[in-house]
């Protein structure tokens, strides 16, 4: 039925089978529309946010999402601007889960905001002194300069392409590509940063803040090699799920690897640098104020239990896996390092919104718990149903993985 | 024309209460209430969604009985100075659409609720919990809209909220000041509200630069202390107590650190 | 030209171009946010000419003067009056909330008739002339039936010309049924009138006094006029450290004043009395007393022999003999130690004050209790002194003609009282209203055939809500002049709305506990809101409408006519000043300060003794300690039940506003749920942790309630705050938590009738 | 051209193409069109679609200055049509007579009816407005209901005070010629906030020529920079 829009060489579902998989995820994706609804028609109530918790589970997912999300703006980078020609055969893909994660975290503010129809004022009265004025520029420019990057993949349709006049876009765009890489590089190196920034300024938690390097934290530089650390691990945790649904390999091993071993060596730099900051901070930053930083990590279920596992679990175990041949050459071990690195990214957002905030800093205040409540899940889990729409509609309509006809002779 | 403002006086306003003569018996929450037009719910339980500018906080010595002990500790905004142009208050630094800022002429933290689009970074920087969002819209019951203030503008859900030391007072008695041909305004003149009400006058409101006003004298007792000094957000609210307990229990000391 | 794809396109982006070059989306984008700033639905406070009005404020009887700011027609906010003498400046938190009970819902707008079942809160509205004359045919019907002594009324305030209005009402109509709601003040009055001979509250001169010791009284929770005497707290902590005063609070509970006080003497509930003996005992025993008064101007400290050769021991003996450190300490739980340590301090300390009265006051008590401290105050001269108390003094005004009664008035009102006041068992009191409902339901049906209530809530705050429930149940016939939707007026079948106090003219008397006597005047500031009127007018039109005798009582005109009259040449003052003060009285000194048979103050009360007794009863003459002991035994009833009373919760007649709610701590409610304080090793005993939900069980009732645990309580004591559980009012207040009185039940006080209730018997079920 | 014909064209293309390399043909396609422009196809590739390009233009342009304003103002007439200028004339003491400071610096903006009162407490004219006033408003005793041009939003904090007597500013500056007006000019306000027009301007364009044109934020802001007074939120909000 709709085989003309299909790629050429290759072979997809039919169109019945296509059309129930995307009804499903209908499903789910009207939840959190439903939700979404809510939020804007009966306020943010709606939550579990409170006054202890004017941040929560969006923003944790805001923080998330961009992180994975760099695995676009990186691949960019080592495809166009480092020249690692092999990543070409997984660059599409990245970008277009880099579109999906941005748009997902663009929309999730969207709901998050009191006033969504005042989000403008960020713009039009912005106060440069906010890392969130930072961040939402650059996000919201690179998100530009991820449609712009994502729009070439769209006029390759087979069907659009055969307009001569797009045709002919889509090629100027291919040759102004590491031109729009080196923006976006730019552009997301520096709001990964200012993500970081965004605890690590608050200098009235003593949790998040962090001392630093002129005017920025040292969680502004964590946080963009964290990103960029588990942005490719992220890619290949979708690429390896688009692969067991399609039931086909779409990009050769060695790409794999030698992603994997870029974002091993990442992590593990990472890790280390995050182990130097832990010591610092808890031996110099939080006892200049008076804290023991063991008290931090007082109450449950903010236990020393998170430290651990943010580090070591999630951050030491996948970074020794992706670094050593054997490990990342083991295609179960590979993923489970990818889950590992990505779930430690969320983890350690997680820990630098939520508990930063539920640990209390006047001594006589209590210590306040959170846990996001159903529409909180259903709206942050609303870009994990429309992604994975738009991931079936590029991986079914446009040429995302260049070796897919190689791997899968028809 | 002529520069205005190099003929503008500036004052840094600032509070000091006395914990000994406070009795935690809610007045000045009340007076704030009453007088910001601050909305009220059916439920107000829930104190993390309860919107108090001025809110008297419960500190206990931690003894078994019967040598517990308890402090009531009102808690406005603070104001914080911060420490200059680089570092003011954490919630200025923070607000994206500079919805709040440094008023240059009082010092007062200030909040646009208009401008304000709820992000809520700044209620995150802020270390004191003075700053509270609003998660309704607000509601009166038929006929209690006729005691709104018409001095402060009542806020739509949203946005952040927070204590102005009663700003409008500021105005209206600059207003008045204006119209008799002054530019300064006395002590008296300008108070907030809730020093205004409470009974125990533990509540001393006035400008701390100003060797003339009783806040200047007090906040220079050897009993003067701020909430969380160690952080560097260095408020304008200041405490009195001559219990150790008290002026030591407010801030954070590692257990080597000996007592003052 | 067909449309087509590409001309679509075409003309879309032309359309594109064209919109965005013009104003639309740009001034589009600018006007939904300023809509968003600009919501209808949040309101814009009406802008008009800014005024002030000066008043009163009656809300409790702390007397503070306030000044209304008014924007327009409007009132915006009502402050303490400044350079007032009783509160300058200052105000509490429910005077600070007053304009929500102007404003709010739960006024009743109009005359109400009932129209479903009693309670049901099916109402229908009536006009003024309706709701009167249905009032005034039920009473002329009872008069003529010779049942005018059916009739009561209960009043809330406990001076003033409208709460006398209702009193001489009743005489004129013929029913000596005139009740005034219970206060501590009964129990000071009656102490004063035996020992003092002047039966007048107790004026404390809290700003000198150099030592005070609170035999439970909540001085900051809102006990006696609670502005000033906040207002003294300061005083005692700005002097400087030489001449600071020492404040003890002796509570069994670590209470705010527990909290802000120098020293905390936890005692076991309701042995109060036994430590001022104790005290006394130590105070006597070491010689600490003040002798010159003692000597020449007290009668009993000594024994004594009488005109009949009988002999009688006196106060001095008594302690001496009972009251022994180590005995009281056996009872109050207090180490002897302590106890002589307290005593020494309290006696050798320049200006020592006992004061009496638990919590904010509000409560009758054991006549020992209260004679016990006083005895104390007597020990150590502090009486008529500087820094002492006295008899609170009044501002005179015109005297009213008697009333001239006809037959039935007077075959009616000679009838013997429902209370039982006044008669032999009874002797010394005026009212007994805690015993009315239990009169009310022993008697047989139709003891009361019609009862007026005038700004007083007993439905809710009388003790043992269950048996008030039943009491009313047997009234065949409510009204209320209530001015809000308050328990009993639901439970009423006629209510004639009352003016808000910001709406009436009005007399208040000298607040509670004052030692210069105050005469102030309660203004309309603002015209009604609502069809109401003011209960002195309507009780004046009643009585007019009776005719006879009952009118001739009331000559005037209207309420306005009478207060001016009454005030006499007071009036301008008030009119212009909104107040006359006394500022120079002071009281009498020692030689004539006493009105008592021995014209001395009475440590051994003559007046106490039971005529015709054959044995001389020395005890009950004099300030003794006797367990006060609540209903149930301690086996099933293990623990004890005492209420916690706070000023950010009004537990009187006015139900608490939304303000003052909001303003209350999150250990007090979770949801409508009430937490009571438990000691965490009581707590453990029964395997209970905070928050949990727990049973909470008296021999009244059962109630379920939260736990929160607190070191500031005695262990196996349980505190529950006192001023929730509210049925009536609105959503900001009705069924929120559980009514404290509901729990406990009536203890009389065997000498005096009064209720000497502190507390119950308790038992806890986890749930 | 119907939408076979363009799938026809289109694939006849591809096929062209097809051939050879894409950067070739892309490179052809570039040089093609300048050398061969026939009429007809200058018609079709260019002047048609610009004409439809144009008429949504236009049309969308129309649509935005025009019509969209209209849309977006209500008018309201105001309850009595009041000369400014008759008034200025009649009265001793010029504008300050209804427009004056009271003593806590209150500016009486808009007076009240009893101001107008105090010289028609009954008729003093023929005018058929002023009797409107007086039988409408001053009799019965109620307040004239004006719409307020220079009415700011509820969080905007303005003293008079402050800009007449300290900063001795005109009238004019921010009001315009107001009192040399002989109507009162029609009311507008906007659906969607409800301000009045005169907060944005006449002007949809949000042009200003005069300095009362327009009294949005920027304006005060611009102004209060100008003259070295503050800009700090605190100034004029509440």
């Amino acid at each position: 039925m709709d085989s003309a829009l299909i790629p050429e060489g290759v072979k997809r579902c039919s169109f019945k089978k296509f059309a129930i998989w995307i009804g499903v995820l209908t499903i789910p994706t009207l939840w959190g529309i439903y939700a979404a609804l809510l939020c804007w028609g009966k306020a943010l109530n709606q939550t579990n946010l409170n006054d202890n918790f004017p941040f929560g589970f969006w923003i944790v997912a805001d923080l998330g999402v961009i992180a994975l999300g760099a695995g676009a703006f990186f691949t960019g980078f080592l495809r166009y601007i480092l020249k690692i020609e092999e990543l070409k055969n997984i660059v599409n893909f990245a970008v277009v889960i880099g579109v999906i994660c941005y748009a997902s975290a663009l929309g999730i503010l969207g709901i998050d905001v009191g006033q969504p129809l005042r989000g403008w004022f960020i713009f039009w009265h912005a106060n440069v002194h906010s890392m969130l004025t930072e961040v939402a520029f650059c996000i919201t420019c690179y998100f530009m300069v991820l449609c712009i990057e994502y729009v070439p993949l769209v006029l390759e349709n087979r069907r659009i392409d055969a307009y001569r006049f797009f045709h002919f876009l889509s090629h100027r765009f291919h040759q102004a590509m590491p031109a729009i890489a080196a923006i976006g590089v730019f552009l997301s190196f520096f709001h990964q940063g200012s993500l970081g920034g965004v605890p690590g300024v608050l200098y009235g938690r003593p949790f998040a803040y962090r001392s630093g390097f002129l005017v920025w934290p040292w969680t502004f530089f964590l946080f963009i090699l964290s990103a960029i650390a588990c942005g490719p691990c992220f890619t290949l945790l979708i690429t390896w799920i688009t692969e067991k649904i399609t039931r086909k390999q779409l990009v050769k091993k060695s790409v794999k690897e030698t992603l994997a071993k870029i974002a091993g060596w990442l992590l593990a730099s990472y890790i280390v640098l995050k182990i130097i900051d832990t010591i610092y901070w808890a031996s110099s930053t939080a006892p200049r104020v008076g804290i023991n930083f063991k008290s931090f990590y007082a109450n449950q279920p903010y236990g020393i239990w998170v430290l651990i596992t943010e580090v070591g679990i999630l951050g030491i175990i996948p970074a020794i896996i992706l670094i050593t041949k054997q490990g990342r050459s083991n295609s179960a071990l590979l993923i489970l390092a990818s889950f590992l690195n990505c779930a430690g990214i969320f983890m350690n957002r997680w820990i630098m919104t939520v508990q930063t905030l539920a640990v209390p800093v006047m001594p006589f205040d209590k210590f306040a718990s959170y846990h996001p409540n159903w529409q909180e899940w259903a709206t942050t889990l609303l870009p994990v149903w429309i992604g994975a729409m738009v991931i079936s509609l590029s991986y079914r309509y446009l040429p995302i993985f260049p070796q897919e006809r190689e791997l899968n002779p028809a | 024309m002529k520069d205005i403002h190099s003929e503008q006086k500036t004052y840094k306003f600032g509070m000091v209460i006395d914990l000994d003569k406070c009795t935690g018996c809610g007045a000045c929450m009340v007076a704030c209430m009453a007088e910001n037009n601050v909305s009220f719910r059916a439920d107000e339980t829930d104190k993390l969604r309860s919107i108090t500018w001025m809110r008297v906080y419960k500190m206990t010595n931690g003894l078994p009985f019967p040598d517990t002990e308890v402090c009531y500790i009102p808690r406005p905004c603070m104001h914080c100075e911060g420490s200059g142009h680089h570092r003011p208050a954490p919630c200025i630094a923070v607000c994206p659409a500079t919805a709040t800022d440094r008023d240059h002429e009082t010092g007062i933290v200030s909040q646009i609720y208009t401008r304000c689009f709820g992000c809520r970074y700044c209620m995150a920087a802020c270390p004191y919990h003075a700053r509270y969002f609003n998660w309704w819209d607000p509601k009166w019951p038929k006929g209690m809209e006729k005691y709104l203030n018409p001095d402060v503008s009542p806020r739509m859900r949203g946005v952040v909220e927070k204590c102005s030391f009663c700003y409008h007072r500021f105005q209206r008695a600059k207003n008045k000041a204006y119209a008799e041909g002054r530019r300064e305004i006395r002590e008296d003149e300008y108070q907030t509200a809730c020093a205004q009400a409470c009974p125990a006058g533990a509540i001393t409101f006035g400008d701390l630069n100003n060797p003339q006003h009783a806040v200047y004298k007090l906040k220079n007792s050897p009993n003067a202390f701020r909430i969380l000094e160690k952080l560097g957000t260095n408020p304008k609210v200041y405490y009195l107590s001559t219990k150790e307990w008290v002026r030591r229990g407010v801030d954070h000391y590692l257990e080597e650190e000996a007592q003052d | 030209m067909k449309l087509d794809r590409r001309t679509f396109v075409q003309f879309s982006l032309g359309s594109a171009a064209g919109i965005t070059l013009s104003p639309l989306p740009w001034k589009l984008t600018d006007d939904i946010a300023i809509w968003t700033q600009n919501w209808s639905w949040v309101p814009v406070p009406e802008r008009g000419e800014v005024s002030s009005v000066n008043s009163v404020c009656n809300l409790c009887p702390g007397g503070c003067g306030i000044t209304v700011r008014k924007v327009g027609d409007r009132c915006t906010k009502i402050e303490g009056r400044h350079g007032y003498p009783v509160n300058n400046g200052s105000i509490c938190i429910l005077g600070e909330s007053g304009l929500q009970l102007l404003y709010g819902p739960w006024r009743i707008p109009s005359p109400l008739r009932r129209a479903g079942k009693r309670g049901e809160g099916i109402w229908e509205k009536i006009s003024w002339e309706d709701a009167i004359t249905q009032v005034v045919q039920k009473l002329r019907a009872l008069r003529q039936k010779g049942e005018s002594h059916k009739v009561a009324c209960i009043s809330g305030p406990n001076s003033g010309t409208v709460s006398q209005l209702f009193a001489r009402f009743l005489k004129a109509y013929g029913s000596p049924n005139f009740v005034q709601m219970a206060s501590g003040r009964d129990t000071e009055e009656l102490a004063m009138g035996l020992m003092h001979g002047t039966a007048s509250p107790v004026a404390y001169d809290l700003e000198h006094a150099s030592f005070i010791l609170s035999f439970g009284s909540g001085l900051i929770e809102g006990w006696g006029s609670p502005v000033r005497v906040i207002k003294a707290h300061s005083i005692w902590r700005t002097r400087n450290l030489k001449e600071r005063a020492t404040v003890v609070q002796i509570e069994p509970r670590l209470s705010r004043t527990a909290a802000k006080a120098d020293n905390w003497y936890p005692v076991r509930p309701g042995t109060e009395a036994a430590l001022a003996l104790g005290l006394a005992h130590v105070i006597v025993k070491e010689s600490l007393y003040e002798h010159r008064f003692i000597d020449n101007y007290t009668f009993g400290f000594e024994d004594w022999t009488d005109s009949s050769g009988g002999n009688h021991i006196g106060f001095k003996r008594l302690v001496l003999t009972k009251y022994a450190p180590e005995a009281v300490s056996q009872v109050t739980g207090l180490p002897p130690r302590k106890i002589i340590d307290l005593a020494r301090k309290f006696a050798k300390a320049k200006r020592p004050l006992a004061t009496w009265g638990r919590g904010k006051g509000s409560r009758q008590g054991s006549l020992y209790e209260c004679m016990a401290v006083h005895a104390l105050n007597a020990l150590v001269g502090n009486i008529n002194r500087e820094g002492g108390i006295c008899p609170q003094p009044e501002v005179s005004t015109r005297t009213w003609p008697e009333v001239e009664q006809d037959e039935i008035a007077r075959s009616g009102f000679g009838m013997p009282r429902l209370d039982g006041a006044g008669t032999d068992r009874y002797l010394h009191v005026k009212y007994l209203p805690e015993r009315l409902p239990q009169a009310i339901n022993e008697q047989q049906a139709g003891a009361v055939q019609a009862l007026l209530v005038h700004e007083a809530n007993p439905y809710y705050t009388m003790l043992d809500s269950t048996a008030v429930a039943e009491a009313f149940e047997r009234i065949p016939f409510v009204v209320s002049f209530s001015t809000y939707l308050d328990e009993t007026a639901q439970h009423a079948d006629i209510i004639l709305p009352n003016h808000h106090c910001l709406e009436r003219w009005e007399d208040f008397h000298t607040p509670i506990g004052l030692q210069k006597p105050i005469l102030a005047l309660l203004r309309p500031v603002v015209p009604p809101q609502f069809d109401t009127r003011h209960a002195g007018d309507v009780i004046i039109n009643i009585a007019k409408r009776l005719g006879g005798s009952v009118a001739k009582a009331f000559p005037w005109k209207d309420y306005e006519t009478l207060l001016k009259w009454t005030m006499g040449d007071k009036w301008n003052t008030l009119e212009k000043r909104g107040f006359v003060q006394e500022a120079n009285y002071k009281p009498p000194a020692w030689e004539e300060a006493f009105k008592t048979s021995s014209g001395k103050f009475e440590f051994y009360v003559k007046a106490l003794e039971r005529q015709g007794a054959s044995q001389p009863q020395d005890i009950r003459c004099l300030p003794h300690y006797k367990t006060v002991e609540p209903e149930g035994d301690h086996a099933n009833y293990p623990l004890t039940l005492i209420p916690a009373e706070s000023i950010r919760l009004a537990n009187g007649a006015i139900g608490n506003p939304p303000f003052c709610t909001k303003a209350l701590p999150d250990t007090v409610l979770k949801g409508n749920d009430l937490f009571v304080e438990i000691n965490p090793k009581t707590a453990s005993n029964y395997g209970l942790s905070e928050g949990d939900s727990i049973i909470l069980e008296t021999p009244k009732a059962r109630a379920k309630v939260l736990v929160h645990l607190f070191e500031g309580i005695m262990p196996e004591v349980i505190a529950i705050p006192s001023g929730l559980g509210h049925t009536a009012y609105d959503e900001f207040l009705a069924h929120k938590g559980v009514n404290a009185n509901k729990l406990m039940g009536v203890v009389e006080d065997p000498v005096s009738g009064l209720s000497a209730t502190w507390g119950a018997r308790a038992r806890i079920i986890k749930v | 051209m119907s939408a076979t014909e363009e799938k026809e064209q289109a694939v006849s293309g591809q096929a062209e193409q097809g051939k050879e390399g894409g950067e070739q043909a892309a490179g052809r396609a570039e040089i093609k069109p300048t050398s061969t422009l026939s009429r007809a196809k200058l018609l079709k590739f260019l002047v048609l679609p610009l004409l439809v390009f144009g008429a949504g233009f236009v049309v969308n342009l129309f649509i935005g200055w025009v019509i969209f304003p209209r849309l977006l103002y209500s008018e309201k007439d105001q309850p009595i049509d009041f000369s400014h200028k008759i008034h200025v004339e009649a009265v001793e003491e010029g504008c300050e007579s209804c427009h004056f400071f009271g003593e806590d610096g209150t500016f009486s903006g808009v007076p009240g009816a009893e101001k107008c009162a105090e010289c028609h407490e009954e008729r003093i004219g023929i005018h058929p407005e002023e009797a409107k006033l007086v039988e409408e408003y001053i009799l019965p005793g109620k307040e004239i209901p004006w719409h307020i041009y220079a009415r700011q939003p509820n969080c905007v904090y303005f003293s008079h005070a402050a800009h007449i007597k300290m900063a001795k500013l005109e009238c004019v500056t921010c009001h315009g010629p107001v009192g040399e007006s002989i109507h009162v000019k029609r009311y507008q306000q906007n659906r969607i906030t409800g301000y009045s027009r005169d907060i944005w301007g006449w002007r949809i364009s949000g042009i200003k020529t005069n300095s009362w044109d327009r009294m949005k934020m920027d304006d005060c802001a611009d102004c209060h920079k100008k003259s070295g007074a503050r800009n700090d939120c605190f100034v004029c909000h509440k």
